[in-house]
């Protein structure tokens, strides 16, 4: 069975074979080819009533609304017992009192017809697929999205990666804090307008101050003087000044 | 931006244009792409490129879909793209189905209505197409209780492969049935067709 | 899986792969999801179906590119691809989102009431969303620091085709609908609004 019956009967178990009441009823008129309009209502009465059986027998959780149509059924049939209100009858013709439910079953077909017609279209990702590669274009593609901190990590790592690894001279934290590691990139920030990420590391071999950097940029995100975007999942990381909401 | 286009050319510029989009491109976004040519030369470029992929009968073609057009792979040969894949081809239950006729019909349509139609409780099948992107929520019904109004969304008309919602097969009218006996069924009934055709 | 394959049906089979693959699709894959050709016929469809788009010279193209097939479109075309990407509109961000959905329902709202429901800072996507008009500034709270107050605009409502504030479902309805009754529900929502929308 497919995906969806699994997940619906997690709040219910249903009959694998009819999607409810009026399904099993419309298959009942179309096996016996009665006219829906003209169901003789004792014979399938019992008919439903032996498949509600069948499942109580197989120790199916039989859905209220099975229940709910037995009762429906019980009920016309009684009526067509009844001998007709002489009455009634001479003000305005009776209702059959089958015709509510001929309806119901009418209107369920139709619908029942127009979803096995949506199922013979030739579907997508089932008959018919799309492309399925990214486009190859060399184009700097300008649409921003915000940036998680650990796309900017993965950033921080291209650059480590691409720093040498035994570095000539270490620059200690005494000679360099992040304090004024930011005071710096903000100003460069504030002054360009607009810088890549990579750039920030440019005229930094070390990767003391590789990291150095990176946490000053961290705190600079913060602080909301800085922020950062990225067109395309590791694209080119752009930082902005910010602009503060007053302004 | 050239000054005048060749045909061959602009049939070019579509086919390419049409691969590169990520949604079904519409003769709008071509005419705003190369604003140099007409209407009418950008719907004889389409039709050309259609009859060039319907001939070669190879294994992609140009489809109309959801208001613009799109490459596809030919439905022949999906069993061998789904090996490559290697993933379960979403399915749609029958159940899944039933209520998405009802929607793509009825539209908008109440959860009230769809299970008076289908008989059975239908909330977990509405949650799964709102999850795939096959419905949407159109807004609120003003009647008591304000119950959600559903409707089909671009993705269903994709996924069938249908140019808009008038392509939809025709079902059987119920008119015919009616007798002049009317009951309260049937005027539900109507009001729910009047109100799909304002 | 068919016993024979002609020449015709494996350059459509292999047509259909390139474009539906994900990579460049190598010979190998090829060969794995149609065993029953020879490496030889393998290489003969590819050359065949080269040529066939070589000589059309159209938008498209297959090219051998890290060592599988691809299809590209021609580099003459790519000032129109260009236009198209760039005119496209663009998508909201998850985060934009999830800010839009707690700015509509708890709208006035301050930055610091969407930042302790999101867990995270929002100040970026808040300026996001005022530049793109579907938030505004509604005034300022009177509590120290004056913060800006937020709510949504009339293109909120249109972009995500409601009728008016009220027509939004309410977050029990959401709850009543999906199963965690939290915003991840509304995040939900809300891009099936917005990819039907695009």
């Amino acid at each position: 069975m497919d995906e969806f019956l699994t997940d619906e009967s997690t709040y219910r178990v249903r009959l694998p074979i009819f999607e409810g009441p009026l399904d099993l009823l419309l298959y009942l008129v179309k096996k016996n080819e009665y006219d829906i309009f003209d169901i003789p209502i004792a014979e399938i009465t019992r008919q439903y009533m032996d498949h509600i059986e069948i499942m109580k027998v197989l120790n199916l959780d039989i859905a209220g609304e099975y229940l709910v149509m037995a009762a429906t059924l019980a009920h016309i049939k009684s009526r067509m017992l009844l001998p007709p209100d002489r009455a009634e009858d001479q003000e305005q013709e009776e209702l059959d009192p089958r015709m509510e439910l001929a309806l119901k079953l009418a209107e369920y077909e139709r619908f029942k017809d127009a979803a096995r017609q949506l199922d013979e279209f030739d579907i997508l990702l089932r008959d018919v697929f799309l492309r399925g590669g990214r486009m190859v274009l060399e184009t700097e593609d300008e649409k921003l999205t915000d940036l998680t901190l650990f796309e900017l990590v993965a950033a921080l790592q291209k650059v480590l990666l691409a720093a040498p690894k035994e570095t000539i001279h270490q620059i200690s934290i005494g000679e360099l804090t992040i304090q004024e590691r930011m005071v710096e990139l903000s100003q460069m920030i504030l002054e360009r307008g607009e810088m890549v990420f990579e750039d920030l590391f440019l005229e930094e071999p070390s990767r003391m101050a590789i990291v150095l950097t990176f946490l000053a940029l961290l705190e600079l995100i913060k602080d909301r003087v800085v922020r950062i975007y990225q067109a395309q999942p590791f694209g080119t990381i752009r930082l902005f000044r910010a602009v503060t909401e007053d302004a | 931006m050239p000054d005048a286009v060749e045909k061959e050319k602009l049939i070019g510029i579509i086919e390419a244009l049409i691969f590169a989009s990520e949604k079904p491109l519409t003769e709008d976004e071509i005419k705003r792409i190369v604003p140099d040519v007409s209407p009418r030369e950008i719907r004889g470029a389409l039709s050309d490129l259609r009859k060039i992929y319907d001939e070669s009968s190879g294994g992609i073609f140009v489809v109309e879909v959801a208001g613009g057009y799109q490459f596809r792979t030919r439905s022949e040969f999906s069993e061998y793209i789904k090996l490559m894949l290697e993933e379960k081809p979403k399915r749609l239950s029958r159940a899944a189905l039933e209520t998405l006729a009802i929607i793509a019909y009825r539209q908008p349509v109440v959860r009230s209505d769809i299970e008076r139609i289908r008989g059975v409780d239908s909330g977990g099948v509405v949650k799964i197409l709102l999850e795939r992107n096959l419905i949407r929520i159109l807004g609120k019904k003003d009647v008591p209780g304000k119950p959600l109004l559903y409707g089909t969304t671009k993705d269903f008309l994709e996924t069938f492969g249908l140019k808009d919602l008038k392509s939809l097969p025709t079902i059987r009218e119920m008119g015919a049935l009616f007798s002049e006996g009317d009951i309260e069924e049937q005027k539900t009934l109507f009001t729910t067709n009047d109100k799909n055709k304002t």
